[in-house]
């Protein structure tokens, strides 16, 4: 029971000791809980059965806002930016959003891959005001007011994703627990009743979009802050396929998967591309495979799985249950 | 929160620079090239030539006795995982020198990074002009030239070997260096002639397999001259669907990138069409300072990968010809220790250095000057693809924009004489 | 300008055909096996490498050049039945049973690993083999001159696939008992039809029907890595837009996209990569199940 | 009697050639049991599919407390106070028979505080009470997939209560219910409904259920009424016989 809570709190002790163990490695971590939170926006959708193909869209439209009010204002404060980035997602994402929740499964996927991919294109083209493909830089911003060296700034912004992640991560776990999340699992397994109790199907979906638009868009503005460049790849149809990816690696039952996930794949995907660099790739679509094939309730599923076998409890994550 | 940067840098510092003071058993040097991608097509040639030199310097016993030791990175994995790996490479492993990079795009992202990390950084391929001319960098340097002198020395090329044409069409790829390359071309082209047209600007998409389309509008039109500025693959295919459809013979063709498709495009390419390097980089170079060396290195190059050295493994020489001069500088400057990363980038200031060719100046603005080779293509027996004849090689200072101008400005008020400046030499052909 | 919009037109039209070639597969295999197929660029992709190798091959082994054309459809067939069988039987079947959106990560796996795959077995430098294009010479409409391969031949087996493929699925039993098990699995099965065989011929003709779109694109274009991935996103757009498992509709909405990519380069060249994705959304919105797909309702 | 709760005029639709609804005129009155029989096909699922918004009739109104419904959405009718349950029971396979109900009360209280937990609501002892009531407490914590379909049937019931609606509509409430426990069932139904003071209209094949529980019978054939009124006079007419119950 102990270890229940002790051994999340640890992991969660290590990872902000990142910046004083492997001082090199802040910015992967960053990175690496910035898309976990794209990737927990995947997560809210599965909860209801949808898939979307299309949350680059977001985490590139936030990202490019970002870029472009932190060159407004030559330089802007994070927390301005922070505003800005999750504002352009929640926006994209009602205005997107209205149309998308009139459709199901595989037209849900397709639908938001289509409105990325017109993103993406846009970005591409549009050379003059967007950069086209060398992207736009994004003038470092100050902290609380004080211009800062990269050193301090990479420090704090990863304290700063850290403890935004995991708000979110609570955030969205009691939402799932709220009448509207409960709605929201039920629209997967019964739409025709969740009307017959008087609620809309589309509305309950609606709020879902947008909360993890806000996800992805967040995401994308840490990203861009971290990253200090922007450019259209970061809403490339293969991005939405590597947050979903990222999902079922960590387990889509659970809010804490996607962090799990993403850390897990930036690590191996590193590591692959630094120590194989030809056939980095090939590795991750391999190890994709195996946990496809052998886990498919990903690596918070395992874990969820060794602890039920030592402490033979259910664990309240939701995560016992298969994946979307 | 003060004290937590404190402690932090200061355990970051024990990880990175302070104690490079005493000679490291090996010299690390970050690389970030595509090796998966379209652009692998210059990213691989380019690893292969480092690892080729590389092998060279440590056969002679490394630099000042330090072994070379490479670390590639793929620029072709996306900019987060490449920014991570290049924070990694140049902390955790200390990396004494990056050359990053291919991509203009990730020059961008790096060379902020890079002045952050006060880690020496070499951009050793991309072709951004904007980046020294919007900014100033300490650590960041570029040997070779950029997109001005490469599009100048195609136009004054064009005009001097074409005076009477009247309409170009230009089908470029559509990205960063298709748009900025055409933006220097055409401005530079209507200061030099005025009353040249401009009958047709095509972007395909990068990477289309198609360009039906747009060679139908361009047998349509009948263009006098016909530009692209694209490269490798699209490159190819773009010819040969010409040539396929006899767009070749109707109008003339500069390709200021062609060297890098000659040997693949082997007969496709007709006589007479105008093509560039970027740079001096030429594997029958007539007038390379020490055609000894140059020619030992083309054959073992040729010997290693079958084909004959295109433009990257130039570039990729003259980086490294760079790191290796400004080791010894820095090394004599400090007076036989070894050399501090910011030792290292004072050294580099200024450098004169020698890649395959001909020798490269950095200047103040960190810009190498670096001559420009363009040439007609012209079939011979000796070679089963098209090779370059009456060569022309620009001098750096006439063709670059000058220090702390911006080449937009600049190109505007080019002299109308440029052409046929007397700084201008001529080469035939020489097996 | 009248005459331009014909040029126009027939440009569209031949890359209509190689589209359409991939996109069919694609629709063949949703239909059946209710898998979106990622790795279908994979399959285009290792088509059109695996054509030009074998064209180089017999150039180099001096054979007569005109066997270039069988060639090219022996290297897909050869390509779609090894890998495509390969893959249903090894991976897909495994996960037919779970999720839909794990099928579909499966060959997303699959498209990442063939990625690698190519560049290891073909490496990074651009292949081109051109004896098919050029043996057929040009003609001339008005003064523009095109390749009688991609002006006939691509269009002329665009059209033999889909009369072919229609002919199959009506005619044959092998089609027809694809077709039954299309339209109701639970019904196809309950009759006794081994929907196992089924998927995997399925899902092999589907990949064939890749390659040959690669193997038939291969002579008009250089092979880059990375040529399958957007071939992916834009055969998923003609398939949405037709409408999922419509093998007709895929058809007219390869022209459609073709036509309208085309016309863009004359009207608007900034359009022309948006072209297909605008076409997919407006037609998703007005008509979700897509221009020729059939609408459900569920029984209460 | 007073004006009707539900009534309905010259109702019309039809699948392709099959006139499922051909010009029903009914009302329903506050507080009585209509029971609704007809052999399969004659529309009746159809008229409660049209009466909830489910299909859209080609032509006909349909007025409740006299507001017209025809055209308002499924919720919408819902929320005005029509609930109904379905010949297949539409359930959450995944939620509890408790988080089912909870739901529905959810939806009714209009609670949807991000804040509140589902389980937590103020209304969970009044819907362990209606479970109760059928007799489900135990399966309470059980998610229905593991439910077998007589239970969930019942359930289905309950969601639809568990809404407070002042007319309930049933799809054969009883099939898929043993033969032997169906009596026990309409009882409790029909407890429940008198206590609640819930209008009903059930449609139901079993004469005896019929003949016990309703208070009129509408008779159904091809998509008209043939005949409506109590038990012994719908019973007694010779057509009905021979149509309907097949004696």
């Amino acid at each position: 029971m102990a270890a229940r809570v002790l051994i999340p709190a640890v992991l969660l002790a290590v990872l902000a000791a990142v910046p004083f163990t492997a001082p090199a490695s802040v910015l992967l971590f960053t990175l690496a809980l910035a898309k976990g939170l794209a990737v927990l926006g995947i997560v809210v959708l599965l909860r209801a059965g949808q898939v979307s193909f299309g949350h680059a869209l977001y985490f590139g439209a936030s990202a490019y806002a970002v870029a472009f009010a932190a060159r407004a204002m030559q330089g802007g404060s994070v927390s301005l930016l922070l505003l800005a980035g999750v504002a352009a997602a929640v926006v994209t994402g009602i205005v997107v959003g209205l149309f998308v929740v009139r459709y199901r499964y595989i037209f849900f996927g397709m639908l938001n891959l289509a409105f990325s991919m017109v993103l993406y294109s846009v970005l591409e083209k549009f050379f003059f005001i967007t950069g086209g493909s060398d992207g736009l830089r994004v003038p470092r911003p100050t902290l609380f007011g004080m211009a800062v060296e990269r050193f301090e700034y990479e420090t704090t912004l990863f304290y700063l994703t850290l403890a935004l992640v995991v708000l979110c991560a609570w955030l969205v776990y009691r939402y799932f627990q709220s009448p509207l999340g409960e709605a929201l699992r039920a629209l997967k397994s019964n739409e025709t009743r969740l009307e017959y109790i008087g609620l809309s199907a589309r509305g309950v979906l609606l709020v879902a979009y947008v909360i993890s638009a806000a996800l992805a868009g967040l995401g994308g503005t840490l990203l861009a802050l971290v990253q200090g460049h922007v450019t259209p790849e970061l809403s490339y149809w293969v991005r939405s396929g590597e947050f979903v990816f990222i999902a079922i690696l960590g387990g889509a039952g659970s809010v804490v998967g996607p962090f799990v996930g993403a850390i897990v794949y930036e690590l191996v995907r590193a590591y692959a591309s630094a120590f194989a660099a030809d056939v980095w790739q090939m590795i991750l679509g391999g190890f994709l495979l195996v946990i496809i094939l052998f886990a498919s309730r990903g690596l918070v599923g395992m874990y969820q799985d060794v602890e039920e076998r030592l402490f033979s409890r259910r664990v309240v994550t939701g995560g016992r249950r298969r994946p979307v | 929160m003060r004290n937590l940067f404190a402690a932090t840098a200061a355990l970051a510092l024990l990880a990175t620079p302070a104690l490079a003071q005493q000679k490291p058993k090996e010299i690390v040097l970050g690389i970030t090239t595509y090796l998966s991608g379209p652009a692998s097509v210059f990213g691989v040639p380019g690893r292969d030539a480092a690892d080729l030199l590389i092998e060279e310097i440590n056969a002679k016993g490394g630099i000042q006795g330090v072994p070379v030791r490479a670390v590639y990175i793929d620029e072709g994995a996306g900019t987060e995982n490449l920014l991570a790996e290049y924070r990694r490479v140049s902390q955790s492993e200390n990396a004494a020198f990056t050359l990053a990079a291919i991509s203009s795009g990730n020059c961008n992202a790096l060379v902020p990074v890079a002045e952050d990390l006060k880690q020496p950084n070499i951009m050793w391929d991309c072709g951004t002009q904007q980046i020294f001319e919007e900014k100033r960098y300490k650590y960041s340097f570029r040997t070779q030239a950029n997109a001005t002198p490469e599009m100048l020395a195609a136009l004054l090329y064009l005009v001097q070997a074409k005076p009477d044409f009247k309409t170009i069409a230009v089908v470029n790829q559509d990205y960063a260096w298709g748009r900025d390359s055409w933006n220097i071309f055409s401005t530079a082209l209507k200061a030099l002639k005025p009353d040249v047209r401009v009958v047709a600007e095509m972007f395909p998409k990068f990477g289309a397999p198609d360009y039906s389309t747009e060679i139908t509008r361009l047998s349509a039109l009948r263009p006098d001259v016909i530009l692209s500025t694209s490269w490798g693959g699209d490159l190819d295919t773009f010819v040969r669907q010409a040539a396929a459809r006899g767009l070749l013979k109707q109008s003339t063709f500069v390709l200021p990138l062609a060297e890098s498709s000659l040997q693949r495009l082997g007969d496709t390419l007709p006589e007479g069409v105008i093509v560039g390097a970027r740079g001096d980089h030429w594997f029958l170079h007539p007038a390379a300072e020490d055609p000894a060396r140059h020619k030992a290195f083309v054959e073992k190059y040729k010997a290693k990968t079958g084909s004959y050295p295109i433009y990257p493994v130039y570039h990729m020489a003259q980086a490294m010809a760079a790191m290796q001069a400004g080791f010894e500088k820095a090394v004599k400057a400090a007076g036989g220790n070894w050399p501090t990363k910011d030792q290292l980038a004072e050294a580099m200031k200024g450098l004169e250095f020698r890649g395959l060719t001909r020798t490269v100046r950095l200047r103040e603005d960190n810009q190498g000057l670096e001559d420009q080779l363009i040439g007609t293509t012209v079939r011979v027996k000796e070679y089963p693809f098209a090779v370059l004849d009456n060569m022309k090689l620009y001098p750096a200072d006439l063709v670059t924009t000058p220090v702390g101008q911006k080449s937009e400005e600049w190109v505007k008020t080019l002299d109308k004489g440029m052409p046929t400046s007397p700084k201008i030499q001529t080469f035939a052909f020489k097996p | 300008m009248t005459e331009l919009l014909l040029l126009a037109v027939l440009d569209g039209l031949a890359y209509a055909a190689l589209v359409f070639m991939v996109a069919v597969g694609l629709t063949l295999i949703f239909g059946v096996l209710r898998v979106l197929n990622v790795a279908h660029g994979s399959f285009y992709a290792i088509g059109a490498y695996t054509a030009t190798s074998l064209v180089i091959g017999l150039g180099a082994a001096g054979w007569s050049p005109y066997l270039a054309y069988p060639a090219l459809i022996i290297s897909a067939v050869l390509v779609g039945a090894l890998l495509g069988g390969l893959i249903e039987t090894v991976l897909l079947r495994r996960v037919y049973v779970k999720e839909e959106v794990l099928t579909l990560l499966v060959t997303f796996a699959v498209f990442m690993i063939l990625e690698d795959v190519q560049r290891l077995v073909w490496g990074v430098s651009p292949m081109f083999a051109d004896a098919p294009l050029s043996l057929l010479g040009t003609l001339a409409v008005g003064q523009v001159y095109y390749t009688a391969y991609q002006l006939l031949l691509l269009p002329a087996a665009a059209v033999v696939v889909l009369v072919a493929l229609r002919w199959f699925l009506r005619s044959t039993l092998q089609g027809r008992l694809i077709v039954a098990v299309a339209h109701d699995r639970e019904a196809a099965m309950a009759m006794g039809i081994n929907a196992k065989r089924v998927y995997m011929t399925t899902f092999m003709i589907g990949a064939t029907l890749a390659a040959l779109g690669g193997a038939l694109a291969s002579p008009t274009t250089s092979l880059t890595p990375g040529i399958g991935t957007d071939m992916i996103v834009l055969s998923f757009a003609v398939v949405a837009t037709a409408g999922l498992g419509q093998v007709e509709g895929a058809a007219v909405t390869a022209v459609l996209l073709g036509l309208g990519r085309s016309f863009a380069v004359y009207l608007y060249p900034e359009m022309q990569v948006l072209m297909p994705y605008l076409i997919m959304v407006v037609v998703l919105l007005f008509r979700p199940q897509g221009l020729f797909g059939v609408a459900e309702m569920r029984k209460v | 009697m007073t004006q009707p709760l539900l009534s309905v005029r010259d109702l019309h639709i039809h699948f392709g050639g099959i006139r499922a609804a051909d010009g029903i005129d009914l009302d329903v009155f506050d507080g009585e049991t209509l029971a609704i029989i007809g052999p399969n096909g004659a529309g009746k699922t159809t008229f409660i599919n049209l009466c909830t918004g489910y299909l859209k009739p080609k032509g006909g109104r349909v007025l409740f407390d006299g507001r017209p419904i025809v055209g308002m959405a499924p919720r919408r009718i819902t929320r005005s106070g029509i609930a109904r349950s379905f010949q297949i029971p539409q359930l959450f396979m995944e939620h509890t028979a408790l988080e089912n109900l909870m739901l529905a009360a959810a939806s009714r209280e209009k609670t949807r505080w991000p804040w509140l937990r589902l389980g937590a609501l103020p209304q969970r002892d009044e819907m362990l009470d209606l479970l109760d009531l059928f007799g489900l407490v135990s399966v309470a914590d059980k998610p229905i997939r593991e439910l077998p379909e007589g239970v969930r049937k019942l359930i289905d019931i309950a969601v639809a209560l568990a809404l407070k609606p002042r007319l309930l509509l049933m799809d054969e409430p009883t099939s898929g219910v043993s033969s032997a426990e169906k009596v026990g069932v309409m009882d409790t139904l029909a407890r429940a409904l008198a206590a609640r003071r819930v209008t009903s209209v059930f449609v139901e094949h079993d004469m005896e259920i019929v003949e016990r529980y309703a208070g009129r019978i509408a008779v159904w054939s091809a998509g008209k009424i043939m005949a409506l009124g109590p038990p012994k006079e719908v019973f007694a007419n010779p057509d009905v016989l021979r149509n309907v119950t097949g004696v």
